[in-house]
């Protein structure tokens, strides 16, 4: 048992935070949501050329060998920043997809592109009809010969819009809810038969409804073995919740720091509004949801990097039935401590509770994380 | 004790019902233009203030009579105009107001030709970031300065009612409940964004503005006790628990419509569960309601009540709200879209967005309510007498 | 609409009240609880004497013709005494059974003597495997000839060691859960088979687990119609509900005020503990807990003088969910606030929060209630 | 950052599982009889007091087998019989006493042949009636007098740890920190019932005690600091997580054992959730108590998650006790009977009474261990600085 880090973990985690103080400030992030698309392809090159595009792949497959703990300190900074780059779509959901099902001809065509930052990635898993089931799919893709046909609908794909690559779970057999009988597939954005609606998110990103008709895919788009896509997909699920939950601690550290800062200095008919002793306690409550988050954090992070498997699952949806409680708790409190500027587009408070809002609901929410916990 | 309803009230309610049914017809189409309707439908019926004392233009109706009025014009969604005017400056000029003041700004109201705006953030305990306005003697008169940061539909109004701070009092006092004309110089009205991107309210500055002599309501300095009576002890509307059984009949639609699996959200056990507490929340407000309408019959002290009352309803308001925005999973997420010019409208089901829009603006109504803590700290020591 | 009490209904509140204060101190009731029968036999003939033992009874049998109103005034100032005298079990539930279901024979047996305070009652539902749901019945009454022979078992019955008639429920036909084919029975605690264990309860009351073997009861002991129990056993524990409900309320008053003079009065380090402002916004709690509990109590019992039917039964439900909510509330803070001596025997306190927490139990907890409330 | 144990450290492990096994059987009988033999096993082996600095008899543990050693005898249930000697006074006596007091009391507590109890509700925002010692200088030497209202075991102690107050000195200030012989004239023990109508604790008089000359430990007026110091600052045992875990366990048992129609009380879904609620609550304790081995292994203050700590396991215990009693439904009515002579043990499933009995010793130890109000003042100070 050792809970301290490597010296490459503290450098990674200093040069993201840096990066996010002196380059990530508010403004200049607002300034980057407001242009169509979304995120600057500036900073995403920055990322490339720190190494950061690369940190969780493994040294064989040309990265540098990172794993769930890099990911987490990472998005911890970012999430700091509230920054919207795709880091998660493109490196965690995509990118992890390939790192842990890929074959080397998969990983030599896509991982390369992804670590230089020339490739943008996206996760197509989620249906109208299935809420946080991964397994309730009505895409379908069929043999057709030497190729696969693919058609369906995929509900808010994150970073839709810039995606070159998309990941798509699709029935290859099985009912509707089957465990068995899912597949991943590698699908070029640009394939024929693609059509996208692209919008912004509630948080400043972007996302895309996809609609699916006959795509014609080769056969080696198949991403692992055919029917069993479902375990992957699990897989890359939970590192992308370790990955948001991550950026949530970091929303949380934020928000309960600013509220302290703010109700010390503000005054109230001649007196700081943090005198109140209610208001105290209720920053005391939101430092301990950050607290409790973040050794969830670190737990589901270890357990992931032991291996993935039941403990590891548990681990993090422990952790996200937290972030979901603790972000709702902290954001909530945040934006009242504010006042009515905290529900402004002015201030930066509103922004990290919505963000923390969006990061309860992406790969499920407390309930069914709770779920989930209490059944493995 | 009883429920029941005599036979005239009974008859009052029938009538009220076809009126409603009328003049704000249930598939209404935008608020506002319903709103125009039923404004003008309640002025030609003189239904629009009814609550005020008969001499300025109100019903006299009875207590009973008042509570069915504003349950059932609540339960359909009917909103007139103009709330403040109707609802604070109205009965606050009745009760308060000089003659001539009276007769300059009711008749107005009562026709719906002016429109109101209030910004009185320092009863509420509201932070600082609410703004002040300083009074200063100049030339024999009193010239205003400063800035709200957060008024509710300013830019709609004509008059706006305010406390302004005489310049030379210490911090948090000296203040006066004044009414400013919004259409005079130095008064500037400028949007201000609210989380979705949307109008919110306005920010409002006013720079050397004159005050009109008969700007002043009630004494010099004793602004702020006025202003707490204005927000704490004005007319009671009974309508909090029709509007979160409004709310709750939306979500339970929502849920309904949710699939999740193979069934509907409505019926996954833990989604069930809350829907329950928040009817039976509902239900405790509907109960408080009708304690006060007791108490106020009876002709006993009902702030206590009403305190615990609109605690209550703001919580459970904001619980429906966040819940709205759970029921949608996924859908939550779909912005508003002020960025990408070749879209056109909002992605997802159409209930999709106006969840998340209606999650904060009820969390910002709450927020420009007061706080919690102001307001349990006034129970402490009106009611426990701490 | 009219929300004012009757002259009658003041003055019957006011005499109890006045009981309560002059005649029932917390050491008199001490005393009470200690000795064998666990209450007072003298105090029982006063409310005879007084008319509250018929204030809910018709006067066409003999009472005063009041109602749910009646009941819940009184219970509420019983409640502020921590009366332990049974009038729930022998008044309200078998009382109330005879009132809603008794033949002219019946009442004519049984309801003098239950309002001249020479008869005690119980009433026998619950079962050990049933846990809330009224129907899951195992006890049975099979007619042999021209009688009825019982056999079963009845868990906690309140007031099961003083009673003279147990009203019981059992199955004559059906399943072991449905809702057709439960009867009520009067049976005389005297009859030849029934064997009873008693105890004190946690709250100082007396109760009893009663077994039935062969126990031969008259044709004239089905009360209302046979196979038709149920609905009869749901109005008479509405009923009950009505009445614990209204006590929890009184309980609650009691302990608010008192914890509110508690932290005005005791000081620590110099000051009353009730100028912590924590404190003060708990006790503002404690106090709307209180109100809604009251106010749900109101009109809880407006629908049963209404008439029972779904719009009563759903007031009730939501009644009993606030009631085992609020009393957690406001007993565990009262209790907390009041330190460790709210732990002891010694302080009343502590013996309201034991009472609030059997009125959470008793004819369902906030569970039950709250999905009953649902589902109406 | 690795959760996996070292080689060495699984062969600790693997060790005590063992010794606890043979000297504290899973099916213990009363835990009294339990903690005898289970002290007596310590003391022969060397293990009573593991963290106390090795020159008084601790054993030099590292901080990971601490950590180990705590989780798996809470996770066994095991109990000395003299906590507070162990974990408490020990400590206090090894870091603040002086050599006297040192050879005169630790050889006893390591031994386990004295026992000791505590009385600092000063130092823990305990209310009033906790009670208070006062000081006073007679004859040359110091008469202690007061009472002691709820001291935890006293009656089966021979010392008391308590606060005295000088006499002359303001209320709220003048404590000096003193142990008192409870063998010596002048002191009374008298038994208090708790709720369930069993001994709860002890109520402790002094009348004219005459403090030993060695009696006080640390300074004259610096008692209080020093209590504040032995309450937080002393060593942290990774005890809570695993006694969350044992109780949980032993409610998981409770209701697959409990009946609710045609299946489990277990899967009932709203049980089912707050199972899962409070196992996630449970996960969350086990992660902060990790988060507090690492930042000890790192020498980075720990006093913030500490508090954390025991703010979320007195809240998550409550729950648990709570739900114990919720759980039996109708057999949580039954009562301890010190009236009816002629019952013989309680009534109901037997492990219902005991659900109810620990769920107000729960709540009492909650309060006895201070109140939450306190813990966060002190967190708002220490960690937000206001």
């Amino acid at each position: 048992m050792d809970f301290s880090f490597s010296e490459e973990q503290t450098l990674l985690r200093d040069s993201v935070e840096r990066f996010v103080q002196n380059d990530y400030a508010f403004e200049a992030r607002q300034k980057i949501v407001r242009q169509e698309q979304g995120f600057s392809s500036e900073n995403w090159k920055t990322f490339a050329e720190l190494g950061w595009l690369g940190v969780s792949f493994p040294e064989s497959d040309g990265g540098f060998g990172g794993g769930a703990i890099e990911t987490m300190l990472l998005m911890e900074q970012f999430g700091r920043g509230l920054v919207v780059e795709p880091y998660v779509p493109t490196v965690v959901l995509a990118g992890g997809a390939l790192k842990i099902a890929g074959s080397r001809a998969q990983k030599e065509r896509w991982l390369p592109g992804i670590m230089d930052g020339s490739v943008q990635g996206a996760l197509a898993y989620a249906e109208p009809q299935g809420r946080f089931n991964l397994a309730d799919l009505t895409t379908t893709a069929k043999r057709d010969g030497g190729s696969w046909v693919l058609n369906g609908y995929k509900a808010v794909v994150l970073n839709g819009p810039a995606a070159d690559l998309l990941v798509v779970s699709a029935r290859t057999g099985g009912g509707q809810r089957d465990t068995g009988g899912v597949s991943l597939f590698l699908v070029p954005a640009s394939a024929a038969g693609i059509s996208r609606r692209d919008y912004p998110t509630v948080d400043a990103l972007r996302a895309s409804e996809i609609t699916f008709d006959n795509v014609r895919l080769d056969a080696d788009a198949l991403l692992g073995r055919q029917g069993r896509g479902l375990a992957v997909l699990e897989q890359v699920v939970d590192e992308g919740i370790l990955a948001i939950g991550s950026e949530a601690v970091g929303c949380m550290e934020v928000l309960y720091k600013a509220t302290v800062e703010y109700c010390k200095t503000r005054e109230q008919f001649g007196q700081p509004i943090g005198k109140f002793q209610v208001l105290q306690h209720r920053m005391v409550d939101m430092f301990m949801e950050h607290e409790q988050a973040k050794s969830l954090m670190y737990m589901a992070a270890m357990r992931m990097d032991e291996g993935y498997g039941p403990e590891a699952q548990k681990a993090v949806s422990a952790f996200k039935v937290q972030v979901g409680k603790s972000g709702r708790f902290v954001g909530q409190n945040a934006v009242q401590l504010h006042g009515g500027m905290g529900m402004t587009d002015e201030l930066n408070i509103g922004h990290y509770f919505k963000r923390l809002t969006t990061v309860d609901t992406l790969f499920g929410n407390v309930d069914f994380h709770l779920k989930r916990f209490g059944a493995l | 004790m009883r429920l029941e309803l005599t036979r005239d009230e009974q008859q009052f309610l029938d009538d009220i019902r076809g009126f409603i049914r009328v003049y704000w017809p249930q598939p209404a189409g935008a608020v506002q233009a319903g709103a125009q309707r039923w404004t003008r439908a309640l002025v030609a019926r003189g239904w629009l203030v009814p609550h005020w004392p008969e001499r300025f233009g109100g019903t006299g109706w009875d207590l009973v009579r008042q509570y069915l009025w504003d349950r059932e014009t609540a339960l359909a969604g009917a909103e007139v105009l103009d709330p403040i005017g109707v609802d604070l400056a109205g009965p606050l000029l009745c009760a308060y107001g000089t003659s001539a003041q009276q007769s300059d700004w009711l008749p107005a109201i009562r026709a719906a030709t002016a429109r109101w705006c209030l910004a009185l953030g320092e009863v509420l305990g509201r932070g600082p970031e609410d703004g002040e306005i300083v009074a200063r003697t100049v030339r024999g008169g009193l010239r205003l300065g400063g800035v709200k940061r957060l008024v509710l539909q300013a830019a709609a109004s004509d008059h706006m009612l305010c406390l302004a701070r005489d310049g030379t009092a210490a911090a948090g006092s000296g203040y006066a409940l004044v009414v400013v004309n919004l259409h005079q110089p130095g008064v500037t009205i400028e949007p201000v964004r609210g989380l979705d991107g949307r109008h919110l309210a306005d920010r409002v500055t006013l720079e050397g503005v004159v005050l009109a002599p008969q700007g002043r309501i009630g004494p010099a300095r004793g602004g702020l006790a006025l202003a707490a009576t204005v927000v704490e002890g004005g007319r009671f509307a009974f309508a909090g628990a029709a509007r979160l059984e409004v709310a709750l009949r939306g979500l339970r639609r929502l849920a309904a419509q949710v699939v999740d699996g193979d069934r509907a959200l409505a019926d996954d056990a833990d989604f069930a569960r809350k829907l329950a507490d928040l009817a039976q929340g509902t239900a405790a407000v509907e109960a408080l309601e009708l304690r006060v309408l007791g108490a106020l019959q009876a002709g006993q002290p009902v702030a206590a009540l009403r305190a615990a009352l609109r605690l209550r309803t703001s919580e459970l308001g904001a619980r429906l709200a966040d819940l709205q925005v759970e029921a949608l999973g996924y859908y939550a997420l779909p912005g508003p879209d002020p960025v990408l010019a070749h879209n056109e409208g909002t992605v997802g089901p159409d209930y999709a967005f106006a969840a998340l829009q209606g999650m904060l603006a009820g969390r910002f109504r709450a927020l420009v309510e007061g706080s919690g803590e102001e307001q349990k700290s006034r129970i402490a020591k009106s009611v426990l007498g701490f």
